[in-house]
């Protein structure tokens, strides 16, 4: 049975409707890369994943339970953690609190993530609102870690790092995938997430336009939908 | 040598303890790209705040087309021709696109205080913002309110805004972030088209653009420049490597 | 002027400024932690007086009644937080202005039909009634002092849980980002609506506490309010350290202002006339020190943002 | 004769407008009279409300009287429009100064006092008691100081302070301590409303125990409830009271009980006595025939609970004005009359006033 | 004509009708109450140009009102007096003439708000809030404790100015004027929130530090629309101050500030005419709820959170849809 399972989901802000039938099913253990050109919808899937916009038709099933009626943090107690686009830490935070606020028990503790991060270590009491872009971009991962999710949610999770500690995060990934961590993960380098992903869910328009392992995405489909 | 447009003398900067810039001395020279690397938290951003007068350095000095910059608050140093993008965009968010681009326009202008006659059916102002915005590619938007384009989308807002100001110099931070393979090319054809018009200080982690785009390259390593040079003597600068490259060389 | 009498009158002062910080303390956790604009605020400290006074004349005890007061604004506060707050977060401040504006309206007619037109009594129990004689001979009221006392407690307690505990935190999350702390797995809402009650019950026990010493009557909380958001406005928003201080700031201000001014102004003027100038001086010094802080400190004594 | 009422009927000093409301109608009832058409409207406290009310009450009920309003703030922007279109008013509460003297009108009766009159007589009473050094004190705005001057017109000692508080404060500890350190041996206040019970509550609690004495606004029947034990032996001066020794005052303090389940107020009273001089001009004239309907009215042919009353030249009582002691009656705290202040006591303005 | 359009015009057409309505059955009530609406719409029209445009909630905009009927009451009070209002350095003489009262009076509020607005301005959100209050509160105190015009007693204007070739005693004449100002505050806003400046206005309340990016510097937009704003609302405060025929401290009261607050927002904060239709209702539900309960406010308070929760971007929201741009 698949962990996360969306089949057919159509959803709007407002009067604009941005998803048109998206489907997608990640099992457990399993990395799935969500693909598409800018504006394509890739974020919206992920915000009715997360509860953070209501979604009009489709199924949305996480652990076994349908997500629809379910208020976010319920949703995210399932197991849900979520790297948000533009990182969204808490402005008026230290890094510390920022990675407890909503911490929940497991292998991912303060001490985990700072080995993970050093440079969080050293900015400890900083208020995030005055942490570089990249040192914010940290922090959103460390936070969602710790929250020790079931299904960990990239959403564009290595913008604005540097190559080094990009290579580092990836890294991390291969680590947490071989450990079975289940991870959906939107992100601009096609190289690493064909290196990474079980599976590529690429969406056009707001629908699931093709899916498949990332050995059937020919140069021809990715010129076709992701325009390189 | 082509003509120095911006030049940075010595420039410091402290947060507490920290010396987010260090001493900081570079030039950017008509007709090229000048990028900035460097770790995160090494003090890109928080030189270019110092360029743009967002905050005051507390040494140095910053020269632009021959004139000392000191003393001059942000509002200003956009009008002297200095365009910015934001890190993390920043626009107007209940506006269209297009009142967007309109706004820089109009800041441009220097004309701001017209009370009666509107706006957005002057087309000194809009003509131009719709040119802006179809070569950053949101040509059709026009009319989306800011806060509901994607965020690549609103990416190329930033972009418009800057190109709006019709500067003498422009100041990127991570233009490319968000972009997305298909808008990362296009967004560095642009800029290699753009340099032309203004010479630019190209703040990027995307090392793929970066060594398509710049002719010099300055490498930041806590609030130091380590090392300024040419692509392929930065690509093949072992300090460099090992701080910020990793494998991407 | 003797010695005696400048102390007593700082006495005074602080006194003054900790009753003002009891009624902050519940303001700033709802309006400087959750960002909410609650014009309410008075009417839930006017109720607590309510509560208290009718308790206490219907059983004889005033402990009876500060324990109903504090139930019935937390308990009024969880409602209007369900009902009416909750939609309004989300909201621009300007919404919760009207919203607010519009339960004041609710309240204070409500509290009128409930208990009639008239002033309600309320006094000081037994045991904390009259003066007792500090050292250097100043007499002062017992229950001021309990007053000091309690105002002190609260502060301490909001310093804790502020910023020692994960409630605090997660609140201050929920400041900048409702939606976002939700995503990561907290509820928010609940969360809320503890921390509204728990703004709204300490309004109440100031009310209470307040209305023993003063009257207790439809429309007492409108001024206490204005003068609550002066002290967390000087202090900085959303600091318990900055409410205390500007509590005590405005407290001293305005009774050391009320007390030497007109002194001054007799200097050069004649006594009846300096008595007018110099009052009117001192009702617009709290006013006076506000603007004269947010001049020379946009954010506040205390305020983190620039 | 239609009447127009405006008085404050909501928000937090809607109990004084509430009991003129309630002895205006008693005295109608026990009148039994149908001739009376009254038209009642809440101010809000609010002069620019009151003033909208009284051009309504003017121009589309065509109103004959006006009555009822509170406060001095919200005659002073009624009154002088309202009595110049040709209707009376007769001020079942407020006295300014301004409408006793040079702003007289001839169609403008008060039937309570003028503001300075209670005032007055506890300065005449602080001389009478022996007080040789008194504290004064007041908010600062005019009323405040008018207490103020009512107070030394009639009071010739020494002043041990005088001071003017803020409009609305309800923390007087910086007052008491400046009371306690002046050496008075009494102590004036005129503080209205919640800043009276405030106050009382206060002073008793600082332990300070020079006496108090003050007009009658702040020992008011629903204001004692209020304050408690606070009040007691406290000295204030009233032109009525409930015990006062007339039948009418009997027979008004009975009827008020029974209908309304509450003791009367000074304010209740002087509704109640607003009403009967109308009743009373009724009998006399009708309301048409302007000139002969003011002469009725200045006749004051009526009995008032207060005892004696007639008007002045300025249209302002002539009356005895009282000095109560709060006493315990029962269960409640009320007060008794001790002695006349003054006797047959006008005002000061009236010479202003040329009518 | 659009949704909106329509609505406007249909709520100018109710305000009309309302006063001729009033005028022709004989109950001229109705007219005062009209221009009460004319007059507390302008005040918000001027309050919705600093607040709506501009995001800058000022809660002391009492003080513009305040001021404004201020200087109409004291001109005229010397006027009636025959005393001038000043004899040094120039003789300034007392006048009943509202063609020199308003300029005076948008002159004053003009000026005050310069003042006022240049030292708030260095604020922003909640702290501007409390500073602009602070402000009026402490005009508000020096009003009643000055006793050379009337302290809290206030001040009487015994006849209304005057205004060339018209009766302003006469109940529609004044309501014509007072409609006259509105409509052509209403028409300077307008064209204000369309300009270049509007444009500057309105993105320095969505992001200052963007429109300061652009090169335009946001203190000085925003101090000038606040000025703007506080000139309109002065000058309402005259029209109200000869409404009354009266003026007093309650004028400049913080009640005051926050009931203009209310009835922008009631109406639509930022929409041309939501002031006038916030004023409207206000004014209807104040003087209809009376007759309704002693408690009548409870009512007005259950209604107002009605159009809060219920009508989004207030009355206009609910009649003619969300706001739209551009
Ligand atoms: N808050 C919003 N309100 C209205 N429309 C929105 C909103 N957010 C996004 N949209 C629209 O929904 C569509 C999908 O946007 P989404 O953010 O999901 O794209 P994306 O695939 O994540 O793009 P990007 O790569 O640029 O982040 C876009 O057309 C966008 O304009
Ligand atoms: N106001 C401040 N107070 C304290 N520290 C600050 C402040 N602003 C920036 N810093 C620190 O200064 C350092 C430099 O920050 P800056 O934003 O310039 O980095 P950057 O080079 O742009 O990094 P990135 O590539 O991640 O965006 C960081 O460590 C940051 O945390
Ligand atoms: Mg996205
Ligand atoms: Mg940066």
């Amino acid at each position: 049975m698949s962990l996360l399972l969306l089949s057919g989901v159509t959803a709007r802000y407002g009067r604009a409707q941005a998803l048109f039938g998206v489907d997608l099913a990640l099992d457990e253990g399993e990395v799935v890369a969500l693909m598409g050109r800018n504006g394509m919808g890739k974020t919206t899937t992920i915000r009715c994943i997360c509860r953070l916009l209501r979604h009009d038709g489709g199924r949305v099933e996480f652990a076994g339970h349908d997500l629809r009626p379910l208020p976010a943090f319920r949703a995210a107690r399932l197991g849900l953690g979520l790297v948000p686009e533009g990182r969204r830490c808490f402005p008026n935070l230290t890094v510390v609190e920022n990675l407890i606020a909503a911490a929940r028990p497991g292998p991912w503790d303060l001490a985990a993530v700072e080995a993970l991060f050093p440079r969080l270590a050293e900015r400890r009491g900083q208020m995030a609102s005055t942490l570089s872009g990249g040192e914010q971009q940290m922090l959103a991962i460390g936070r969602a870690l710790m929250t020790n999710p079931r299904l960990l949610i990239l959403d564009e999770a290595t913008e604005g790092l540097a190559p080094v500690i990009r290579a580092e995060i990836w890294a991390a990934i291969r680590r947490l995938r071989a450990e079975r961590q289940a991870i959906l993960i939107v992100d601009k380098s096609l190289r690493e997430l064909r290196a990474l992903a079980d599976r590529c869910v690429i969406l056009e328009r707001g629908a699931t336009v093709w899916s498949g392992p990332p050995a059937a995405l020919t140069p021809d489909l990715a010129n076709r939908h992701l325009g390189v | 040598m082509a003509e120095t447009v911006l030049e940075l003398a010595g420039l410091s900067k402290s947060f507490g303890a920290l010396r987010a810039t260090d001493g900081v001395s570079l030039t950017l020279r008509r007709g090229e790209i000048h990028a900035l690397i460097g770790p995160n938290g090494a003090g890109k951003s928080t030189l270019i705040r110092q360029i743009t007068g967002e905050i005051a350095p507390d040494s140095g000095t910053i020269r632009f087309m021959g004139r000392d910059l000191t003393g001059l608050d942000m509002p200003a140093r956009a009008r002297a021709g200095l365009a910015r993008s934001f890190q993390v965009s920043s626009v107007a968010s209940e506006f269209t696109a297009l009142q967007n681009v309109v706004l820089a326009v109009l800041g441009a202008s220097g004309r701001v205080f017209g009370f009666l006659a509107p706006a957005m059916a002057d087309l000194r102002l809009v003509g131009p913002a719709r040119a802006h915005l179809g070569r950053v590619g949101l040509s059709g938007r026009e009319a989306v309110r800011a806060a509901d384009l994607s965020h690549g989308e609103r990416r190329r807002l930033e972009l418009a805004m800057a190109l709006a100001l019709r500067p003498k110099a422009f100041l990127l931070d991570e233009p490319m972030a968000g972009m997305g393979p298909e808008g990362a090319r296009e967004m560095t054809a642009l800029l290699a088209g753009l340099k032309r018009e203004a010479p630019i200080l190209l703040v990027e982690h995307d090392m793929d653009a970066v060594f398509a785009l710049a002719d010099r390259i300055s490498v930041l390593v806590y609030g130091r420049i380590i090392a300024t040079g040419t692509v392929a003597e930065i690509r093949a600068d072992p300090a460099v490597r090992e701080a910020y490259l990793g494998e991407e060389a | 002027m003797s010695a005696v009498l400048i102390i007593e009158q700082v006495l005074n002062g602080l006194q003054f400024g900790v009753m003002l910080f009891l009624m902050a303390a519940g303001l700033t956790l709802v309006f400087g932690v959750m960002g909410l604009i609650n014009l309410a605020h008075g009417s839930l400290y006017m109720i607590g007086a309510f509560a208290c006074a009718a308790v206490a004349m219907a059983t004889g005890s005033f402990w009876l009644g500060l324990a109903a007061s504090i139930a019935a604004s937390a308990a009024a506060g969880a409602l209007i937080e369900v009902a009416v707050i909750r939609r309004l977060y989300d909201r621009d401040h300007l919404d919760q202005v009207l919203a607010t504006f519009a339960l004041i309206l609710v309240f204070s007619e409500g509290t009128r039909w409930v208990f009639g037109s008239f002033p309600l009594y309320l006094d000081p129990p037994e045991g904390l009634s009259g003066a007792v004689t500090l050292p250097g001979g100043i007499d002062y009221p017992l229950y001021r002092l309990a007053i000091i006392v309690a105002g002190l407690a609260v502060a301490a307690g909001l310093f804790w849980l502020i910023g020692g505990t994960r409630l605090g935190i997660r609140i201050r999350a929920g400041e900048s980002d409702r939606e976002m702390i939700a995503a990561l797995g907290v509820n928010i809402a609940a969360l809320y609506t503890v921390v509204f009650a728990l703004g709204a019950g300490l309004a109440g026990l100031a009310g209470a506490m307040v209305g023993a010493i003063q009257s207790v009557q439809v429309g007492m909380g409108e001024p206490v309010l204005i003068l609550a958001f002066v002290v967390i406005v000087i202090g900085g928003v959303g600091s318990v350290a900055g409410a205390l201080v500007g509590a005590l700031l405005v407290g001293l201000t305005d009774t050391l202002g009320r007390f030497l001014l007109p002194v001054a102004f007799g200097a050069i003027l004649p006594p009846s006339e300096a008595m007018g100038v110099g009052s009117a001086l001192a009702s617009m010094l709290i006013y006076l020190l506000m603007a004269v802080v947010l001049i020379f400190r946009p954010q506040g004594l205390f305020g983190a943002r620039a | 004769v239609k009447v127009g009422m405006i008085t404050t009927l909501s928000g937090g000093g809607a109990g004084l407008g509430i009991d003129v409301r309630d002895g205006f109608l008693l005295a109608l009832k026990m009148a039994g009279t149908r001739d009376v058409e009254l038209v009642i409207e809440d101010d809000q406290q609010k002069p620019d409300i009151a003033v909208q009310l009284a051009d309504k009450m003017i121009q589309s009920d065509r109103v004959d009287v006006l009555t009822g309003i509170i406060w001095s703030n919200l005659a002073m922007a009624v009154v002088p429009g309202a009595v110049r279109q040709g209707v009376f008013y007769l001020s079942p509460n407020a006295g300014p100064s301004q409408l006793a003297g040079k702003g007289c009108h001839e169609n403008y009766f008060n039937v309570a006092w003028q503001n300075d009159n209670l005032h007055e007589a506890a300065g005449a009473y602080a001389m009478k008691a022996g007080y040789q050094n008194v504290f004064i004190m007041a908010p600062n705005y005019p009323a405040g100081k008018d207490a103020l001057t009512g107070f030394k017109r009639f009071y010739t000692g020494k002043l041990a302070g005088e001071l003017y508080t803020k409009l609305g404060q309800t923390d007087y500890a910086a007052e008491i301590a400046q009371i306690r350190a002046s050496g008075a041996d009494a102590v004036f206040f005129f503080l209205p409303g919640g800043m009276g019970i405030a106050f009382l509550k206060q002073y008793a609690q600082s332990g300070v125990g020079i006496p108090l004495i003050g007009p009658a606004f702040s020992f008011d029947q629903t204001i004692l409830a209020a304050v408690g034990d606070a009040a007691l032996g406290v000295r204030n001066t009233s032109q009525w009271s409930k015990d006062l020794e007339n039948d009418a005052n009997r027979a008004f303090v009975a009827a008020f009980l029974k209908e309304y389940g509450r003791l009367p107020s000074l304010y209740a009273s002087q509704g109640f006595d607003t009403a009967n001089l109308l009743l009373s001009a009724m009998a006399r004239a009708e309301v048409e025939d302007k000139a002969a309907f003011r002469d009725a009215l200045r006749k004051a042919d009526f009995a008032s609970v207060r005892g004696k009353f007639r008007f002045n030249t300025n249209h302002h009582p002539i009356q005895d004005i009282y000095v109560r002691e709060v006493v315990r009656e029962g269960d409640v705290l009320t007060n008794h009359v001790v002695t006349v202040a003054l006797e047959d006591h006008g005002d000061a303005y009236a010479a202003e006033c040329r009518m | 004509m659009t949704r909106e359009g329509a609505v406007n015009a249909v709520i100018l057409a109710l305000l009309a009708a309302v006063a001729l309505a009033g005028a022709a059955g004989d109950r001229p009530f109705l007219v005062t109450l009209a221009a009460k609406v004319a007059i507390l719409g302008l005040a918000g029209v001027g309050l919705n140009i600093a607040l709506g445009f501009g995001g800058l909630v000022s809660f002391g905009h009492a003080a513009f009102f305040g001021l404004g009927g201020y200087v109409a009451g004291i001109l005229a009070s010397h006027a009636q007096n025959y005393e001038p209002v000043a004899e040094w350095p120039i003789t300034i003489a007392g006048t009943q003439e509202m063609l020199i009262i308003w300029p005076a009076a948008l002159a004053a509020c003009a000026l005050a708000a310069a003042v006022i607005g240049a030292l708030s301005l260095r604020t922003s959100g909640i702290f501007f809030i409390m500073i602009t209050l602070a402000f009026a509160q402490m005009l508000y105190y020096f009003a009643i404790s000055w006793p050379a015009y009337g302290g809290e007693d206030g001040l009487p204007i015994y006849l209304r100015n005057a205004f060339p070739g018209l009766d302003t005693m006469d109940g529609l004449q004044f309501f014509a004027l007072c409609l006259a100002a509105l409509v052509l505050g209403v028409g300077l806003s307008w064209r204000l929130r369309d300009s270049r400046f509007g444009l500057a206005l309105e993105a320095a309340r969505q992001n200052p530090e963007r429109v300061a990016a652009v090169g335009i510097r946001v203190f000085r937009v925003r101090l000038a629309a606040f000025v703007i704003s506080a000139a309109i609302t002065g000058l309402a405060g005259a029209l109200y101050a000869d409404l009354n025929r009266f003026v007093s401290p309650a004028m400049l009261s913080w009640q005051t500030s926050g009931e203009l607050i209310v009835l922008v927002i009631l109406g639509g904060v930022g929409r041309l005419w939501g002031p006038v239709a916030g004023a409207g209702l206000f004014v209807f539900l104040e003087h209809v709820l009376g007759g309704v309960s002693e408690y009548w406010q409870a009512l007005l308070g259950l209604m107002l959170l009605g159009v809060v929760l219920f009508a989004r971007g207030g009355l206009l929201g609910l009649l003619a849809g969300a706001r739209r741009h551009g």
